[in-house]
């Protein structure tokens, strides 16, 4: 058993709507900010959870993901596994 | 005497604000728009509630570099008196003309219900018709009104009495079921340093007629009109 | 024989195509092959007709506008000869069915929209995003119509709440209903929430909306003027929701996935916006007309505006503002985007929309004019690529008429004998507990409290009474809004379903002191092919019709969805009645709990022993079964014209009817009121019926009053010249004191303060204790 | 000038307490999902950016965080830069 630090990245999927997006690049648009394409606005969830191995982990946060970190029928999701680690937590 | 109410995109406070000053305090009352760079000659701001640029990103968040909040910071700066109510307090943190910051509540779900409040200071000058620790009764309605402040700061607020409004129950007591978000210190209202700056999150343009159910938010509006009636000649920033 | 006919016989169709000629096939489009007809829902002789109109073969783009024009949302193919029977007349009408909300008059030059609409499938999909869109469109409904919205109300069915699916589901839907309406700055005043296994797959998401105006500032789509400018207005058009009919049964390909119907996203500080700027507008002398793009888009606002206004329109779709790039027409018109406007601009003002637009944010683009020939024309950089007769394609939609029959199950379930299951169920103390309890009774704060109820500072009573009410400024009057409709009931007996929605309804409004006026409606069905829902269906709204012409009330507008099913099986029938009424003064808004210590309690009409369709067997025994309460009409007008007077007359200080959970849920919600002081009560009931059916059973037509005690003789007198029966019942009583009611031989006697935290307490306790809602499952 | 893929992290600040965090554990926990150690929940900004280079798009994309994207009283933010791309945008 070690403890793994994950990320879920959690995006609106492509194509969809994402008004939060819009108008943050609209806001950074008349702030000044030049050359920005594109800008969509999503959700990070950072996890530390036990598990035999890295392996272990990611499909342990895969099934969270998709019993309710994430919206299927409107969000993508991406699992990174940062780092094993055992250190006390601060 | 003048007292401008700001409109930004997607505020929806701002006409209510309107009519509680013009109709039922009988003050002059205007808008503002938010790309107007200059206030004009106003003797007092209001920033209403709602939901200015959707509360995309962080409530008050985006609204703060609206054109005419360089105007209003001025203005502040000069000991204008400037009141932000619901989103208005949001903005009001977002652009530091009060400390803190507002959080999503608690329990993560938009609240709305009329809450009790502890008037805490009744030395500024919006809150001089109330006497300390009177119980007003008016409506709360935001997903993000847990006021946050470092340990310092808090202790600050507190040892100035910058606290102005506390959630409390029915006698005025505090208790862990009637602080509505999750607010530090039961927090509810804070006014700033020079004591011409306060942000609250509950409505007291929503409280100022019989029919409404309650007229306890009349006071703050009365008190800033007494206040400017008596007091200064308008800041023109 | 199920009967066929054209809604508007003698349409011309065939030949004509316009001076233009008739459209060429689009490289890219798919062939027009029966399969892909069938893929868009419309049957071999709809598409023969369709082949008739236009004198040819459709083009792929011809396809998708008719299979959305002629689809039940917008063609209402089986239910429009049936709602030809509802009442819709009324000297107070202004604007009855048939426009984006109706429209009544209500005094001192000032105009009342209103409109019901449902988004029952979008939620079922997608529970936030498809609410939410849901509040959005109703709103765009009202203020199209030149009305600034006061005031939204929701009906909602469910599941039971023990399952974390349904959880999801409502928890999804209050919080989507709730960002929406509160962002944009509209307060809730009501609604309805029911929890019953019969919904589990189909939830029912119905918004209402109600718009104030001045009478003068009423502006209707139409699309009038030759050679005015057709602008898109407002957000701009993505893949969202098109025509998922079609994708749904193509071969998986290598781009499926992104052509696969997308999730409709609503952008309530867009709506706010463009709220804003419509209302602008149309004060404005710079328009003529203005439509919400909502089902099925750019098609049907741009054809409905020609087909009302008897004009043509021509736009090019590559004039269109859009969000993703290759869009073809066909996705550009069946787009249902949210957040958008077509508007018709006077020709030569384009810029002047463009300004105003502007001001707000917003984008306003020209995407054709108006023309005279009739045809509704779609250009692609100016290449035709459809090229259709308006009014077929919005008025000749096939509809209708079929045979129904009612289900023997229903009759079955409907003559089951009730009496064992009163034998075995005698604690009535512990029935009333768990009915104050049960998540169809108890205080839907849980629900309200994520809607903002009080901004715009008009809100005379919020959610939690009999109605909502706003007040009206600058004038003594206040609105009255309220939703009603019951699916046990309207199942087991259809038509005295709909007479009692109605009924309801008008009592509710009565009880604050409003005079009920006009009414939308929301009819959520089965499937009507099946024989046993189109009886459902027609029998609905026979006894709507019946109960609307008896209380006066009109229908000016509603919404119908049908196919409200789960793997063959249907939702209760469901009718919903959004039902308006006027204060004309506000002063005399009465509420439904007691207000003091020792007034007497009064029942109007007479108590019954009817236990059918009630929530106590529902509860106590898991059945919906048995005959629904009787509803006489007459009786119920009678009831509620003498509960007026002595409103009016200023004898009562509160009014509450009885519904769900019968007499004694009903005092105990009249005790506890908004829970803030609550008042203990003491009753006696002598009527010779059992104590299980006079405390629970859900008999129409009672209203319980309290009045100061000398009062309470006048009441009496008052209610006899009007031809109802009073008696007192009981006595108020003390702040947080005890709740007492005798029945016979039983007794119910509880520290009301107990009833309160019961009361209150059930629906958050079920969302926050058990196991979380959870996300869909989707097969990925 | 070349075409940046940015990702900004944007975190309540450790100590602060993170209601939605908070709640997301819970429900893990009752879903049965053994072994979660901590969960908090954040923002993922994701920006397309033009800039002569991955460090000029960082420095842009840093000002954007301490201008308008972060709010320092209450969050910390990382910004990670994933991809340096010319393509065209489907
Ligand atoms: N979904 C909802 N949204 C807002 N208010 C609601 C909702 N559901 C119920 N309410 C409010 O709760 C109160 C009780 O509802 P209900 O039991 O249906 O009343 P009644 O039986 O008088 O029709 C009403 O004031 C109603 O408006
Ligand atoms: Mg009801």
């Amino acid at each position: 058993m070690s403890r793994h630090r994950v990320e879920v990245l959690i995006q609106p999927r492509p194509g969809l709507l994402d008004p939060e997006g819009k108008v943050v690049h609209h806001a950074l648009d008349s702030l000044g900010f030049p050359g920005i394409e594109e800008v969509r606005v999503g959700r990070a969830i950072h996890l530390e959870v036990d598990a035999a191995d890295a392996e272990e982990a990611r499909r342990q946060v895969d099934r969270m993901c998709r019993r309710l970190l994430a919206n299927p029928v409107t969000e993508d999701y991406e699992i990174r596994i940062r780092a094993e680690t055992e250190e006390e937590r601060r | 005497m003048t007292i401008a109410v700001v409109t930004f995109p997607g505020s929806n406070c701002d006409y209510d604000c309107y009519k509680a000053l013009k109709d039922v305090v009988g003050a002059e009352a205007e808008f503002r728009w938010h790309r107007t760079e200059s206030l004009g000659d106003v003797d007092a701001v209001v920033l209403p509630g709602g939901f200015s640029y959707g509360d995309y990103l962080r409530a008050g968040a985006i609204a703060r570099f609206s054109p005419i909040m360089e105007a209003v910071v001025a203005f502040a700066g000069k000991g204008g008196p400037v009141l932000g109510i619901c989103n208005g307090f949001q903005i009001l943190c977002e652009s530091g003309l009060l400390p803190g910051a507002l959080l999503r509540n608690e329990k993560l779900l938009f609240s709305s219900h009329d809450v009790h409040l502890r008037v805490e200071n009744a030395d500024t000058i919006f809150t001089r018709a109330y006497r300390r620790h009177d119980v007003l009764r008016m409506p709360i309605a935001h997903g993000e009104g847990q006021y946050y402040a470092d340990a310092e700061t808090l202790s600050l607020l507190e040892g100035d009495e910058r606290i102005v409004f506390r959630y409390v129950d029915s006698e005025g007591e505090l208790s862990h079921e009637t602080n509505p978000n999750g607010s530090a210190h039961a927090i509810a209202g804070i006014i700033n340093e020079a004591g011409n700056v306060m942000g609250m999150m509950p409505h007291p343009e929503r409280a100022v007629e019989e029919i409404l159910g309650s007229t306890d938010g009349l006071g703050i509006f009365s008190s800033l009109v007494e206040h400017l009636r008596s007091g200064p000649a308008a800041v023109t920033v | 024989m199920d009967r066929v006919g054209r809604e508007a016989d003698g349409i011309a169709g065939g030949g004509g195509t316009g001076s233009t000629g008739a459209p060429e096939p689009r490289a890219g489009d798919p062939e027009i092959t029966p399969e892909l007809v069938r893929e868009h829902g419309l049957s071999e002789s709809e598409y023969e007709q369709i082949e008739e109109i236009l004198g040819r073969t459709p083009t792929f783009t011809e396809l998708g506008v008719f299979s959305a024009m002629w689809s039940e949302h917008c063609g209402y193919k089986n239910s429009k000869r049936l709602l030809r029977l509802l009442p819709t007349e009324a000297p107070w009408v202004i604007q009855g069915p048939g426009e984006n909300a109706g429209v009544i008059d209500i005094g001192e030059g000032l105009a009342l929209a209103f409109k019901i609409e449902s988004h029952n499938h979008p939620s079922a999909v997608e529970p936030y995003q498809g609410a939410a869109t849901g509040v959005g469109g109703i709103l765009r409904d009202v203020f199209t119509m030149g009305a600034r919205p006061v005031a939204i109300l929701n009906s909602l069915r469910f599941g039971d709440l023990t399952s974390g699916r349904v959880r999801y589901l409502f928890s999804g839907v209050v919080k989507g209903i709730g960002d929406y309406g509160n962002c944009v700055g509209i307060p809730n005043i009501g609604g309805e929430v029911y929890f019953d296994r019969g919904y589990e797959g189909n939830p029912i998401v119905n918004a209402m909306c109600l718009g104030l105006m001045k009478a003068e500032d009423l502006i209707r789509g139409e699309a009038e003027g030759v050679g005015n400018t057709l602008m898109a207005v407002g957000a701009r058009t993505g893949r969202d929701g098109i025509h998922g009919a079609t994708f749904a049964s193509e071969e998986l390909s290598e781009d499926s996935e992104a052509k696969r119907p997308q999730v409709q996203v609503g952008d309530p500080f867009t709506e706010k916006l463009l709220l804003e700027a419509s209302l602008e507008l149309i004060r404005s002398d710079h328009i003529v007309g203005i439509q919400d793009m909502g089902a099925a888009g750019l098609t049907s606002s741009a054809s409905e505006m020609a087909g009302r206004s008897g004009s043509g329109v021509e736009l090019d779709t590559s004039e269109v503002p859009v969000r993703e790039a290759g869009m073809t027409p066909y996705e550009i018109l069946l787009s249902e985007s949210q957040e958008r406007m077509l508007v018709v601009a006077k020709k030569g003002r384009e810029e002047e929309v463009r300004k105003i637009l502007a001001k707000w944010e917003l984008e306003a683009e020209p995407i054709g004019r108006v023309t005279d020939d009739g045809s509704f024309r779609i250009l692609e950089a100016g290449k035709v690529v459809a090229d259709v007769p308006a009014l077929p394609l919005t008025e000749g939609c096939p509809t209708y008429e079929r045979e129904g029959v009612e289900s023997e199950t229903t009759k079955g379930l409907r003559e089951t004998d009730l009496a064992p299951y009163v034998k075995r169920d005698r604690d009535v103390e512990s029935a009333f507990l768990e009915l104050l309890g049960s998540p169809n009774i108890a205080s839907r704060r849980w629900v309200y409290d994520q809607y903002d109820t009080t901004v715009r500072t008009q809100t005379a009573i919020r959610p939690g009474g009999s109605a909502g009410v706003i007040r009206i400024r600058g004038t003594n009057k206040g609105v009255a809004a309220t939703t009603d409709g019951n699916g046990r009931y309207t199942f087991l007996h259809p038509r005295r379903g709909g007479m009692i929605a109605v009924a309801e309804a008008a009592r509710n409004l009565t009880c604050v002191g409003a005079l009920p006026t006009a009414v939308t409606n929301n009819l959520n069905f089965g499937n009507p092919l099946k024989p046993e829902i189109y009886f459902q269906l027609r029998e609905a709204v026979l006894g709507m019709a019946d109960a609307c012409r008896l209380f006066e009330t009109p229908v000016t507008g509603g919404n119908v969805s049908l196919y409200n099913e789960t793997e063959g099986d249907a939702i209760y029938p469901t009718p919903v009645i959004g039902m308006v009424g006027i204060l004309e003064d506000i002063s005399t808004l009465t509420r439904h709990h007691f207000r003091n210590e020792g007034d007497a309690i009064v029942l109007l009409g007479e108590n019954t022993e009817e236990l059918g369709a009630s929530e106590w067997l529902y509860v106590r025994h898991g059945l919906v079964a048995g005959e629904p309460p009787a509803v006489d009409l007459l009786e119920e007008r009678r009831l509620q014209h003498a509960l007026l007077a002595l409103i009016e007359a200023g004898l009562l200080r509160s009014a509450q009817d009885c519904s769900e959970g019968g007499l004694a849920c009903a005092l105990a919600t009249a005790a506890i009121g908004d829970g803030d002081s609550a008042l203990g009560l003491h009753v006696e009931l002598h009527d010779r019926i059992d104590p299980v059916a006079l405390l629970f059973g859900e008999g129409q037509g009672r209203i319980i009053v309290s009045c100061a005690p000398e009062e309470e003789t006048e009441l009496h007198r008052m209610a006899r010249n009007h031809g109802v029966p009073s008696r007192k019942l009981g006595t108020v009583g003390a702040p947080g004191g005890i709740f007492t009611i005798r029945a016979g031989n039983v007794a119910i006697r509880q520290p009301i303060e107990q009833l309160a935290d019961a009361y209150f307490g059930s629906i958050p306790s079920l969302m926050e204790t058990v196991e979380p809602a959870t996300p869909p499952r989707l097969s990925q």
